[in-house]
């Protein structure tokens, strides 16, 4: 195993993550703020992947222009996911509003399988097979503009979290709803927003994978266990440690993938991920509360 | 020019799909409230009904749907034609059973359709879900034919009621690299090294399995068998472990969704083998791996259960599946559209629909007229197509085409593969 | 002194001899039922019973003591695999395969119980960690041969033999599980009138009460695991006997955790006949509404989506809540 | 042979991420007597108890009742000892019947269900719920609730009650009813009164039984904050 191949697999490994990373953040805002398990998040995403699909065949759109349309649809799809079916039982035992998001996963999965027929799609973009090379390491350039992507997403939503009274506003409900309501902020608006950049979060990681991934209804199951691994080992609501979980989950697959063959290659990450729960649940990044 | 018309084209599919999709929604929600089951009812058909168990939602509904058009195609034929002759020009009709991919659902399955009185019941695309489903069917004493599923298991159980047209894994994956080896002699190349990527499910572990048993009788080694997880979001590990091999030949098995992420990565990391070789490789046969991946997939090359291309009946239904479908007939849909003509055939000379009389018709099956990639097709005392054999594919022009055997070849292949 | 305590015990739930007689009658009935139904409807009762055993058993834990569970296919997919494994390699029968297997379930419950109890994990932590071991297995059981890898285990068919538990008929197995359901239904019944049962229940209302009331919440949240592990990995067993086939996904799958938990979920959790009502309603609407909408594909799993979401939207105790609800109204009004 | 020192804590100090929220505590508490410990909000009080009832492992310090030091012990092998709180937030079993969550208490004592029973039954009826006993808890008023809590409580027979902010959340006249019901347990009891301050996590004032327990406005002021009510 020459130092290339152990380089080239930690640098597939960390493109990779990214894009976990950024499936994550939505799924941790919304867990942050609210403390809803998102089963759905990873329907979310085939949604995202689909808009941009559609965008892509009916509009002839650049899948990575087409995040102007995912965007505002998964942000709506979300707050009306929020307003409708998680604000009524927001009071209800974490189980229950886990059970309900799997529901509406289900629901989402199927009834794209009734519209648009379970066949896989693929969106091909000119530029599909452009490498970069450094010595022997290689990056695809769909990969690096996934990542950077991944990056900018987490970037925007960092300092929008950090930045602006939206943001202020979402962190002081995340912390102490009843605290934030006394000062005035209005906290079922804030659920909504959140869930809705949550939404949209996912939508835009959908239009990151769509190019290089088979688009069809059951993706999002792919992607949902590895961003609740993710989620986790950052520390649940911390959108930095989602993102770093991301990458270190991308590279465990990518390092377990060279000593475990098929499937178990995800098994360091699985190890990672209980011993994480085990030991320290709030995370790498978590206040340990 | 061309280029831009195939894009087109591609594009107008997509518009269609998307329209019909969403107009779907709303007549099905007037159907829905009568499209009740008629199937519990009428204990005396009018018709010769055969059940048909496919997992028709489920990830794999794809291929689910695709073998039921196939089906649907040569039941319609058959009727078009004027039925069963020797019972009275009777009508076949097809019942479905949606296994959702799932074994235990096809139990039920199995159960509905005797119930329900059919005749013969194909099916189930997944071994696994065969498997248990002929084990019911053997219970019950209803005749199954196997349309696709490849396990050895299937037949190797003494089961009386169970027949397979396809392939079978000990079939296709020694004929795969014996087709190999006798290319390479052929076009005069010293092919010695494999590298075999395959999903880690039932499927892909008994092929490769059986290609690393069968590899030394002709000379070859496999250097690296690498599995990867249909369910993993990232095969970039695997691959490069098939290019780190450097072998002459890259083969693949797998599902289309995974098949067209091993090739994207291969593609992409530049593995460049003699030949891309798969073997009962849901993708490489599949008219939409072309259609959606486009130039990269010239020369790419598949052993697998094939329609016979210089068979006139193959032709009729090629036509007529492109009219229907408007794309060319997918290999899955050819082993859903011949057996129903096997129990055709059987009836016909079963002369009676009685379960019994039409098992040991199948058995002593012996059809020379049919659209496949071989001899007659005559069952062994397991229930398997003693004849079945694959035929090699080759991705040339944009178009599938067989190319090996050398009798069934309808056009001449390229190898190696020119870089 | 005691003049509002009514004659019946209010904590034992004892049940009168006119309810008694009902619940006789219609077991009676029961047992006449698979020489009058298709058998394809005895199928369908059959994965009623086997899925309300198994309900029953996740009901213990995440019911009852309320340590949500998201991973008992865990469980389920180690009883099927450890009796199928000794039965294949050698020629153990079922019945005794099935202690093991039970055996098997609960070693591995208490493991991964002690684990996550020790360590304080609740709710969705739980439920994940549940999940995490649940895939691990699955991911092991899709790569080691010698548990016959992707391509699974077929268990050969050797003709009716009880002490195979094989039969080419359907009814045996009606009445293996229709009794091992009642035994279920029956121990659970029993355990709610113990002290166990109503520490279960505190532990799952609110743990740090329950542990200043005296109640070792550990231990029983392991007694609790013990149990659900043990029931589950039994109905693994019948289950692979049954389909005489298994494979890692249709034991490990994360499907099968969920077809476990939303039976009781809708039946209502923490009641003896939730899971029963669950499987009741579930199993054949899941049956029908395929047959009924097969042409359209995923319409099915799309009504099964919508009808968990309107569950725990409005009834969000399940059926039983509902019942329950109802009958504690009208006491309100007759009394 | 009983020890004299019937609950005594020495030096306990407890911080949490470097904040010190307990800093070298000690009170000392005789059998037979009620202990008032109030001081303002944040003072430490609820922590102290936590420390007490095993829900907390002290930093350094001792807590020893009967001889026996606590440090170390879980929750409920505490309250098997004879010491049970109540808090300050009350946490009834919601979905449990009034009964049902006295029984919970009653179990301490023994595992036989008509005992449980009857003795729930007698408890219930102590503290005025058994028009109530058999509504779910979810059902109850605040003030019913903090009944409850008191209920579950004395169920499980404790040498030494620990009440958190009995009173918090009620209204005047809801409180003079718990008072009532803290006076009626103390009768039965037979207790004494003393109150000790603390403030800042640090105690600061440990004031003489006899003089304060006359007064019924400081039993008020201080049971409205935090009491332990303590039997031999």
């Amino acid at each position: 195993m020459s130092f290339t191949y152990i380089l080239q697999t930690l640098l597939d490994g960390l493109l990779m993550g990214g894009i976990y990373g950024l499936v994550a953040i939505g799924l941790t805002l919304i867990f942050g703020v609210m403390k809803v398990i998102n089963f759905a998040h990873g329907a979310l995403m085939m949604l995202g992947m689909y808009a941009t699909y559609w965008a892509f065949a009916l509009l002839h759109i650049d899948p990575y222009v087409s995040i102007v349309i995912t965007i505002p649809i998964l942000f709506l799809v979300g707050v009306c996911f929020q307003k409708f079916l998680i604000n009524p039982i927001i009071d209800a035992p974490e189980h229950n509003q886990l059970l309900l998001t799997l529901g509406v996963s289900l629901f989402l999965e199927n009834i794209v399988v009734f519209l648009w027929s379970p066949d896989y799609r693929v969106v091909k973009t000119p530029y599909e097979f452009v490498y970069f090379y450094i010595g022997d390491v290689s990056i695809s350039l769909l990969r690096l503009l996934a990542f950077c992507l991944a990056m900018l997403v987490a970037a925007v939503v960092y300092l929008v979290l950090t930045k602006t009274d939206l943001g202020k506003a979402i962190r002081a409900s995340s912390e102490e709803p009843s605290g934030a309501l006394l000062v005035g902020i209005n906290v079922r608006r804030i659920y909504w927003t959140t869930f809705g950049i949550g939404a949209a979060c996912a939508g835009v990681s959908g239009t990151a994978v769509a190019p290089f991934f088979p688009v069809y209804p059951t993706v999002g199951g792919i992607f949902v266990i590895t961003a609740f691994m993710v989620v986790v080992l950052g520390g649940m609501g911390s959108v930095i440690g989602a993102f770093i979980g991301g990458l270190i989950v991308g590279m465990a697959d990518s390092v377990g993938g060279l000593f475990f063959p098929g499937a178990m290659k995800n098994l360091l990450s699985f190890v990672i991920f209980i011993l994480i729960l085990l030991f320290r649940p709030t995370g790498l990044f978590g206040g340990s509360k | 020019m061309a280029n831009t018309k195939k894009k087109r084209g591609n594009r107008g599919i997509s518009r269609r799909d998307f329209i019909k999709g969403t107009a779907a929604v709303g007549v099905a929600a007037a159907v829905g409230s009568i499209g009740f089951p008629n199937v519990l009812r009428g204990a005396a058909p009018p018709e010769i009904q055969i059940g048909n168990i496919l997992p028709l939602s489920g990830p794999l509904a794809y291929l689910g749907n695709q073998l039921k058009n196939g089906a649907v195609m040569a039941v319609n034929e058959i009727n078009k034609a004027g039925g069963i002759r020797s019972l009275g020009g009777a009508k076949l009709k097809l019942l479905d059973a949606d296994s959702e991919g799932k074994a235990d659902l096809s139990i039920s399955g199995v159960e509905r359709l005797d119930r329900a009185g059919a005749v013969a019941i194909m099916g189930c695309l997944q071994s696994a879900v065969t498997i248990v489903a002929t084990q019911v069917a053997e219970k019950y004493r209803v005749p199954f034919v196997v349309s696709v599923a490849v396990a050895d298991k299937i037949t190797e159980r003494g089961f009386k009621y169970t027949f397979r047209l396809q392939p079978r894994a000990a079939q296709m994956a020694p004929q795969t690299v014996k087709f190999i080896s006798d290319i390479a002699r052929q076009a005069g190349e010293k092919v010695k090294t494999i590298a075999y990527i395959h999903d880690n499910t039932a499927f892909g572990g008994s092929l490769s399995g059986l290609v690393v048993e069968t590899a030394p009788k002709y000379g070859m080694e496999v250097v690296a068998r690498v599995p990867y997880s249909p369910r993993s979001a990232d095969v970039t590990t695997e691959v490069r472990k098939i290019k780190a091999a450097g072998a002459d030949i890259v083969m693949a098995s797998g599902y289309f969704s995974d098949g067209v992420r091993v090739f994207r990565a291969m593609k992409g990391l530049r593995v460049r083998p003699k030949a891309f070789v798969g073997c009962g490789n849901g993708a490489y046969s599949d008219q939409n791996f072309v259609k959606e991946l486009g130039d990269m997939t010239e020369y790419v090359m598949d052993g697998n259960y094939q329609a016979n291309p210089n068979s006139p009946l193959a032709q009729k239904m090629f036509d007529h599946y492109q009219a229907l479908y408007g794309q060319k007939i997918p290999p899955s849909a050819v082993f859903a559209y011949e057996p129903v003509y096997v129990i055709a055939d059987a009836l016909e000379r079963a002369k009676s629909t009685d379960r019994e009389v039409l098992r040991n018709a199948l058995a002593r099956t012996n059809l020379k007229k049919h659209v496949l990639p071989q001899g007659p097709i005559v069952f062994d005392a397991t229930g398997q197509n003693k004849n079945a054999q694959i035929a090699l594919t080759q991705v040339l022009g944009g178009k599938i085409r067989v190319v090996w055997p050398e009798q069934y070849a309808e056009a001449k292949l390229v190898f190696p593969m020119p870089s | 002194m005691r003049e509002h305590q009514p004659q019946e015990s209010c904590l034992g739930r004892g049940l009168s001899w006119q309810k008694w007689l009902i619940i006789g009658l219609i077991v009676a009935a029961l047992h006449f039922l698979p020489w009058t139904f298709p058998p394809q409807y005895v199928h369908i009762m059959i994965m009623i019973f086997l899925f309300t055993i198994m309900g029953q058993g996740w009901n213990i834990l995440g019911g009852y003591a309320g340590q949500f569970s998201f991973g008992h296919s865990l469980f389920f997919g180690l009883g099927a695999y450890t009796s199928t494994l000794m039965f294949v390699h050698w020629g153990l029968s079922p019945w005794i395969g099935m202690v093991f297997s039970c055996f098997i379930g609960i070693m591995m419950g208490l493991f991964v119980g002690y684990l996550s109890f020790r360590f304080g994990l609740s709710g969705p932590f739980f439920a994940l960690i549940m999940l995490a071991f649940a895939e691990v297995f699955h991911m092991i059981s899709i790569s080691w041969k010698a548990v016959g890898a992707a391509l699974g285990l077929l268990i050969p068919l050797k003709g009716t033999s009880i002490a195979l538990m094989q039969f080419v008929d359907k009814k045996p197995f009606y009445f293996i599980t229709l009794w091992m359901m009642i035994g279920a239904l029956y121990l659970v019944w029993r355990m709610e009138k113990t002290r166990m049962g109503l520490y279960f229940l505190a532990v799952r209302e609110d743990n740090d009460a329950a542990e200043a009331l005296g109640v070792n919440t550990l231990k029983y949240k392991m007694v609790a695991m013990t149990l659900s592990a043990g029931l589950t990995s039994i109905g693994g067993t019948i289950y692979a006997q049954y389909l005489l086939y298994i494979d890692p996904d249709i034991t490990f799958g994360v499907m099968n955790s969920i077809e476990i938990l939303i039976r009781p979920i809708i039946g209502g959790p923490g009641t003896v006949l939730g899971p029963l009502l669950g499987s009741l309603v579930l199993t054949p609407l899941a049956e029908f509404t395929r047959l009924a909408f097969q042409s359209y594909g995923g319409v099915y799993l799309m009504i099964y989506g919508a009808i968990l979401v309107g569950v725990i939207m409005f009834l969000p105790d399940g059926i039983m809540g509902l019942a329950k609800r109802v009958f504690y109204k009208m006491r309100k009004e007759v009394g | 042979m009983e020890s004299n020192r019937f609950l005594s804590v020495l030096n306990v100090s407890k911080s949490f991420r470097g904040l010190a929220a307990i800093s070298n505590v000690s009170l000392e508490l005789n059998p037979g007597e009620i202990l008032g410990l109030i001081g303002p909000n944040g003072a430490g009080k609820t922590t102290l108890f936590n420390l007490i009832t095993g829900f907390l492992r002290a930093d350094s310090g001792e807590i020893e009742f009967l001889g026996k030091n606590l440090v170390g012990l879980e929750p409920h092998q505490i309250c098997k000892m004879g010491i049970t709180r109540t808090f300050q937030i009350v946490k009834p079993f919601s979905h449990l019947s009034t009964l049902e969550n006295v029984a919970v208490g009653c179990y301490n004592r023994t595992a036989d269900l008509k005992e449980a029973e009857e003795k729930a039954w007698e408890i219930v009826q102590f503290v005025g719920l058994n028009k109530k006993a058999l509504d779910p808890a979810s059902s109850l008023t605040t003030p019913d609730r903090k009944r409850l809590e008191l209920a579950r409580a004395l169920a499980t027979v404790p040498r030494l009650l620990l009440l958190d902010e009995v009173m918090s959340g009620l209204n005047p006249t809801e409180e003079h009813e718990i008072i009532d019901l803290v006076r009626k347990i103390r009768e039965a009891m037979g207790l004494s009164d003393r109150i000790v301050v603390i403030h800042h996590g640090v105690c600061i004032a440990d004031g003489d039984p006899r003089t304060v327990g006359e007064d019924n406005s400081v039993i008020e002021a201080y049971l409205g904050k935090g009491a332990y009510l303590a039997k031999d």
